[in-house]
């Protein structure tokens, strides 16, 4: 059995109806790569899992137990680490100060994070320690939040679009990080952009349209499937 | 309780054999029931309440138990405008009113306009407690009677008996609340301060319950070092400025005008002590006769403006013992003729309505906060001491220019 | 000299008041956007909670009680009342403490009735502290002024160098974030609100014993505390100090001032004109002191809405 | 647009309201005007929150800022100017306009919470400053002056008063609705909702904010103005903030988002505060309570609840429906009963009055008076009733609104803003 379980997931934001009964299953360590175009409801999927969209219907399970219908903060608790698109840090509060909230000692991931290891990943907030988050750049924003995350244990780590906006050169320190979640048995449902980092991280790749998944398979496969692409990635 | 008029029961038995359609004298309560200033108003509803029932033992008016009607002003004269209208719907015919001095002023205004527009209806309003120098001056009208005292009367009661008990000094300091009733006060003190010997060392006006810290005004009062003095605030106000002196320990006389206010001394305290206050009646400077009635009736000594109140109903009463209706209408300008005529005795001394601005002639009661009073006050053991009754004739002021009076059938 | 130095104790005392009330004011409103009107009725509250207590089992007992009272009302404001209005927004969340502030005044009324009632401070505390220019110095202003300081201090520490200190500060910002990071954030939401009503209450419970303790000291209070809040800046703790000390010092001084804009003409030779004119410009300050507090509120929102230490609208 | 039956109904209700006060008391009829000027207040107040979504707290500096320019024009009158009484209101339109566009200047450069607050200071300005301004507004007194008469009235009758307040009410009300249908009415509604997409389509928001914010002044000077002409007075305290936050309950109670709504909740209060205001001293509790409890159950208020239903009258089964209704309006009425019992049992063993009897009684629990029956405080019996009120009350009215909730659930909810509003037919 699989360890992160979603069974016909709905979802509305007010009245609009974002997604139409999705089916998904994230192996142990595995790291999935979540595709598809503006809109096609990737972000809202990852934020119907952490219940901070409280789904309409169908499940969420977590290693057996049903983390649909909990709040937030007891689905973290339980193993489900979430890392926003929009880079949400503290703004008033100091790197370390961030990075002290991420911490959830109870938590059940198949590795313990501490805090050095996440200065370790990037040294960089090792130097900002003491600043004020607001104050960080767009790229040392990102870093924080996904160390922030991992802080709190998870066993699997929802990241939603790491890349977008960064430099090259950061890009890569970021994805060699999230390479390196996986191999310590951290699973990683990563919503991605661009194309080929995405299939080069992954071992199973998704893709989302209309609020559909609409394919399910390893990255050779969607390779092989010029008509999916065709369809629901490329920019028309 | 505005439809469920009050009526003694003992009345309705005596004359349950009278005239089947005489007209009740109907009386009109305005008092400010919600609001900041409930509790005086509540005391005014009950005096008067207390008073008609009597007059409704003594057998009524025009064959008629006397009705009271009492109506929520709300604390403003707006909702007392609209009071004073639904009065007249009901047929009121005299109106009592205390609480407020802009709220006297707004019914004094409202009953002078509905006698000029509607002759042969007349309504009466006595005044049980607007102080306002304006209400027998500017605004003075023929069908408006004040039953109480004016600042310059509890001023130059406090000035002649603080005097000669020898408590008065040669420095006074006045601070009072920036409106009418403490403008007066304040014009009082200076007027006073020829007769009595002294100098004014500051005067203050300051804003009217809004000021929750007095201490800054007592360091102010402090600098100026003076004997006694003046005051004429209440409730909050008065309460505060005692307690944030007495707790500077500044060793002066306070000479006030509502220090019986229920709940000041139990909540000054010690501070009260030695502090002198005119009034228009205190329990202690009468032989105790009314003070025991009262209490037999509502259980509890007359406190505050109590006495007075129940004075107003009993010279009216007097005067309406004058007149007979037969049975028939009420004739209020008549009513008010015969009050104007009326000298009615209280345990403290006579009362005579002046007629030139229906200012009420009257003694003025100045006291003082001893330990061990004879009628303790809010449950403590400090209470009123009567100091002086000075007399009416030495108390009251001259006729103010300004007072243009139109009597009925000029 | 003597006036200033009397006049700056006292402005500085009755200013820390203002603090005590309005911490907790600026507390919730920083952390979760409600401008509560019922803050001023939580402080009263406090008071006769502590009367009604302390008239049993004695002043500290009372002092102890009330703001446990007080946190548990606003606790259950929090959790029973508030989230039913939640959706339709801010304005409904205003509306309803408003109207919970009238209940709260009336429902007083109905249990201690309209006179203000006999709630003193103990004897043991009613002693002058210091003699200066030949007048005592009351020991419970410093009293007041000195459980304030303490809550201050508490509130930094506990807001600065605690971890659900650094939560609450998580989640002034973002909550829903703060939340899916594993923080009980509905918990924290009523934590925050029971604490910013505590401290009400405990300012009532303390204030009430030097003041009078009516049914109308929460209006008269609760004006003045917005003005602190407003001015200081909505949701900054040492903003509402300042601003509090500020305000205390004001109205201290504004009463030796006889000060006009009539005076400040004079200055320039139109003083008498000044005068014919009248009106605003002959009203002295000692008698508008009262309303200067809400000119500065007014200038401050225009000026700078976010107030001395806000950062933001 | 207004459909025949909403114009039919209107012109119903105004028959009703020329041609039944003549035959009504004074009192009735003081209350009328009580209550026009009120709707009229509300109306214009509720242009503001319900049209540009800003929520005032001060709007009672403009309703006292046209009594008192009407009270100035009236003593000029008396003094000799030609100026016709039926239209002193205009003086409190013309010092509502003024004063409202430059205090809706400032106070719109704001919004939400701050809005709210600014309002509230500009009020207290006028509050404080007002007593200190003899020349103006008359010291704490007030100004005073008569009704003159022209052409015939003499508007010394309480009817003729009300005759001219119900000409102005109307015409304002109609002007404030027709308002709401022009071009520039609707744009200020799009500001309420959007405020982004309206300077997108080249408005200037600030400058439409102003302009509604000093319309809505000046039809609240209007109704300050007919409230001066009925009093004939005005003093300082028109500015207080009791008058400002009266409205708000009013506008509230009744339903900001529907136009008539805050007309239905000037009416109840006004006509509450006439009835109720002399028979219990907790008149105000009731008042906060009512208040309350709307905001907690139905937000959009009388008026929305009474909307909701209008709107969805065709699909409505009023067969089924009605029984559930009904069972709700008795489980208000239970609970009302149990809670007035409570408050007045409270007012009478908390009173000063109890205690003296207690006094009497040393220290004993006397029985009471209450309702015309007496009741002792230690008996069992006096406390069961209420509390069986309450809880069947609260258990009836909790079925009933099951029962209501699933009939309107059957019926498409989608099509319904309003779904999350619980039509409570009882304690309102």
């Amino acid at each position: 059995m699989s360890l992160l379980q979603v069974k016909g997931l709905h979802a509305h934001y007010g009245k609009s109806h974002i997604l139409h009964g999705i089916d998904m299953e994230v192996p142990e360590a595995a790291i999935v790569s979540l595709l598809g175009r503006n809109g096609s409801g990737r972000s809202t999927l990852l934020k119907a899992m952490m219940g901070l969209v409280p789904p309409t219907a169908g499940s969420v399970t977590l290693d057996g137990r049903t983390l649909s219908g909990q709040r937030p903060f007891d689905i973290c608790r339980q193993g489900l680490g979430y890392v926003p698109e929009e880079r949400l840090v503290f703004p008033n509060l100091t790197v370390e100060e961030n990075l002290a909230i991420g911490v959830q000692k109870g938590a059940p991931g198949a590795h313990r994070w501490n805090i050095e290891e996440m200065y370790d990943y990037f040294p960089r907030l090792r130097e900002r320690r003491g600043i004020r988050a607001g104050y960080l750049s767009g790229g040392e924003q990102q870093m924080l939040t996904i160390c922030r995350s991992l802080l709190g244990n998870p066993r699997v780590l929802l990241i939603d679009e790491p890349t977008e906006g960064l430099a090259p050169r950061i890009v890569d320190v970021v994805m060699e990080v999230i390479l390196d979640i996986g191999r310590r048995g951290v699973a990683v449902v990563l919503v991605e952009q661009k194309l080929t980092i995405a299939l080069k991280v992954a071992q199973q790749v998704m893709v989302m349209g209309h609020g559909e998944l609409v394919f399910l398979g390893t990255p050779e496969e969607l390779d092989a499937a010029p008509d999916m692409r065709r369809n629901w990635l490329e920019v028309a | 309780m505005k439809r469920l008029a009050l009526l003694a029961a003992t009345s309705a038995l005596t004359l349950g054999a009278s005239a089947l359609h005489a007209e009740p004298l109907k009386i009109g309560i305005i008092e400010s029931l919600s609001g900041a200033q409930t509790s005086t108003g509540r005391l005014y509803a009950n005096a008067v309440s207390y008073a008609v029932a009597r007059i409704n033992e003594d057998g009524g008016f025009n064959g008629e138990p006397v009705e009271v009607i009492e109506y929520d002003n709300a604390g403003g004269a707006p909702d007392a405008a609209t009071k004073f209208r639904q009065a007249v719907a009901d047929g009121v015919d005299v109106i009592f009113q205390g609480a407020s001095s802009a709220i006297a002023g707004q019914l004094t205004e409202d009953v002078r306009k509905h006698n000029l527009r509607n002759p042969g209806k007349e309504v009466m309003f006595i005044n049980l407690g607007g102080e306002a120098m304006e209400l027998t001056g500017d605004k003075c009208q023929f069908y408006h009677f004040r039953f109480t005292t004016t600042a310059p009367m509890r001023v130059n009661a406090l000035v002649s008996a603080m005097k000669e008990a020898g408590d008065l000094g040669t420095k006074v300091y006045s601070i009072n609340q920036n409106y009418s009733w403490g403008q007066d006060m304040q014009a009082a003190v200076e007027t006073a301060a020829a007769g009595g010997d002294f100098e004014i060392v500051d005067e203050v006006l300051h804003d009217v319950n809004k000021i929750q810290d007095f201490a800054p005004f007592v360091a102010r009062l402090k600098s100026a070092a003076p004997d006694t003095v003046f005051t004429g605030n209440w409730s909050n106000d008065l309460l505060l400025l005692m307690k944030a002196s007495g707790d500077a320990g500044l060793d002066v006389t306070f000479a006030t005008a509502y220090l019986d206010q229920p709940g000041n001394i139990a909540n000054a305290g010690e501070t009260a002590l030695g502090h002198y206050i005119a009034n228009n009646y205190d329990n202690a400077a009468t032989d105790g006769e009314f003070a025991e009635a009262y209490k037999g009736s509502t259980g509890h000594y007359p406190t505050f403006v109590e006495g007075h109140t129940v004075f107003a109903v009993g010279a009216l009463q007097q005067a309406l013992g004058t007149l007979d209706f037969g049975g028939g209408d009420i004739d209020v300008t008549k009513i008010a003729l015969a009050l104007e005529d009326t000298t009615y005795e209280t345990p403290v001394g006579p009362i005579s309505v002046r007629k030139e601005d229906h200012q009420t002639i009257r003694p003025v009661v100045v006291s003082k906060v001893v330990k061990n009073a004879e009628y303790p006050a809010d449950d403590t053991d400090m209470g009123f001491e009567t100091v002086e009754v000075v007399s009416g004739e030495t108390a009251i002021y001259p006729v103010q220019d300004s007072c243009k009076m139109v009597r009925p059938g000029e | 000299m003597e006036f200033a130095i009397i006049s700056t104790l006292n402005g500085v005392t009755y200013g820390l008041l203002l603090f005590m009330v309005s911490a907790g004011l600026t507390l919730i409103f920083g952390m979760m956007g409600v401008l509560n009107f019922a803050h001023a009725s939580f402080y009263m509250l406090g008071a006769y909670v502590a009367y009604a207590v302390s008239s049993i089992f004695g002043f500290w007992t009372g002092l102890l009680v009330a703001p446990i009272v007080v946190g548990l009302v606003g606790m259950a404001v929090e959790r029973f009342l508030l989230p039913r209005v939640h959706a339709h927004g801010h304005a409904h969340e205003l509306l309803l403490t408003f109207g919970l502030a009238l209940i709260i005044e009336e429902l007083i009324k109905l249990f201690f009735g309209d006179f203000p009632v006999n709630y003193q401070m103990p004897g043991e505390l009613r002693f002058s502290a210091f003699h200066i220019f030949g007048t005592d110095y009351p020991f419970y202003r410093l009293f007041i002024g000195g459980i304030a300081v303490v809550m201050f201090s508490a509130l930094w520490l506990l807001l600065t160098r605690t971890r659900t200190g650094i939560v609450v500060r998580a989640a002034e910002r973002l909550p829903a974030m703060a939340e899916a990071l594993g923080h009980n954030i509905p918990l924290v939401f009523m934590f925050v609100f029971g604490t910013g009503a505590a401290l009400a209450g405990l300012a009532g419970a303390v204030a009430g014993a030097f003041y009078p303790t009516n049914p109308n000291m929460g209006l008269e209070l609760g004006v003045i505390v917005f003005v602190v809040v407003v001015v200081g800046g909505l949701g900054s703790l040492k903003g509402s100090l300042v601003a509090s000390l500020m305000i205390g010092l004001f109205s201290s001084f504004a009463v030796g001032l006889d000060w006009s804009l009539a005076n400040l003409l004079g200055l320039f030779g139109l003083g008498d004109w000044a005068r014919s004119v009248g009106g605003l410009l002959t009203l002295e300050l000692s008698s508008v002191s009262a309303t200067i507090p809400f000119a500065l509120m007014l200038i401050i929102l225009l000026v700078r809405p976010a107030g001395l230490m806000g950062e933001r609208n | 647009m207004p459909n025949l039956r909403t114009l039919l109904i209107l012109a119903v209700l105004l028959v009703l309201l020329i041609a039944v006060p003549p035959f009504l008391g004074l009192g009735w009829q003081n209350a009328l005007v009580n209550v026009l000027i009120a709707s009229l207040f509300a109306l214009a107040f509720n242009l503001l929150i319900g049209q540009a979504g800003l929520l005032s707290f001060g709007h009672a500096a403009y309703f006292g800022v046209g009594a008192f320019a009407a009270l100035h024009l009236m003593l000029a009158v008396e003094d000799g100017l030609p100026f016709p009484t039926p239209l002193l209101p205009l003086a409190g339109a013309a010092a509502g306009l003024l004063v409202g566009l430059v205090a809706g200047y400032f106070a719109t450069m704001r919004s939400g919470v701050y809005f709210a607050l600014v309002t509230l200071a500009i009020a207290e300005l006028f509050h404080s400053l007002a007593p200190r301004l003899e020349g103006l507004f008359g010291g704490e007194s007030g100004v005073s002056s008569m009704r003159m008469p022209w052409q015939g009235f003499t508007f010394g009758s309480m009817i003729e008063v009300y005759y001219l307040t119900l000409a102005w009410v109307v015409i304002c009300g109609l002007g404030l609705w027709a308002y709401t249908r022009t071009p520039f009415g609707r744009l200020t509604l799009a500001l309420r909702d959007n405020e982004q997409r309206v300077r997108f389509l080249g408005y200037n928001a600030h400058a439409s904010k102003v302009i509604i914010f000093a319309v809505s002044a000046m039809f609240t000077g209007v109704a300050g103005a007919l409230q001066a002409i009925s009093n004939e007075t005005a003093n300082y305290s028109l500015f207080g903030s009791i008058v400002s936050s009266q409205v708000v309950l009013q506008t509230f109670v009744g339903g900001a988002t529907v136009f008539f709504g805050p007309v239905i909740g000037a009416t109840a209060f006004a006509l509450f505060s006439f009835l109720v205001s002399d028979l219990t001293r907790s008149w105000l509790l009731y008042q906060g309570l009512i208040f309350v409890l709307i905001m907690l159950y139905a937000p959009s208020g009388i008026g929305g609840v009474v909307h909701h239903h209008i709107r969805n009258r065709r699909q409505l089964d009023w067969a089924r429906l009605a029984g559930p209704y009904l069972m709700a309006l008795a489980g208000g009425l239970l609970i009302t009963g149990g809670v007035v019992f409570l408050v007045e049992s409270a007012s009478v063993l908390f009173g000063e009055e109890y205690a003296r009897l207690r006094h009497a009684a040393e220290g004993g629990l006397p029985a009471f008076d209450l309702f015309g029956a007496e009741w002792s405080p230690v008996s069992v019996l006096t406390w069961i009733i209420p509390a069986a009120l309450l809880l069947g009350g609260i258990a009836v009215l909790i079925r009933a609104r099951r029962e209501i909730d699933t009939l309107w659930a059957r019926k498409d909810p989608s099509d319904d803003t309003l779904a999350e509003t619980a039509p409570l037919g009882g304690e309102a």
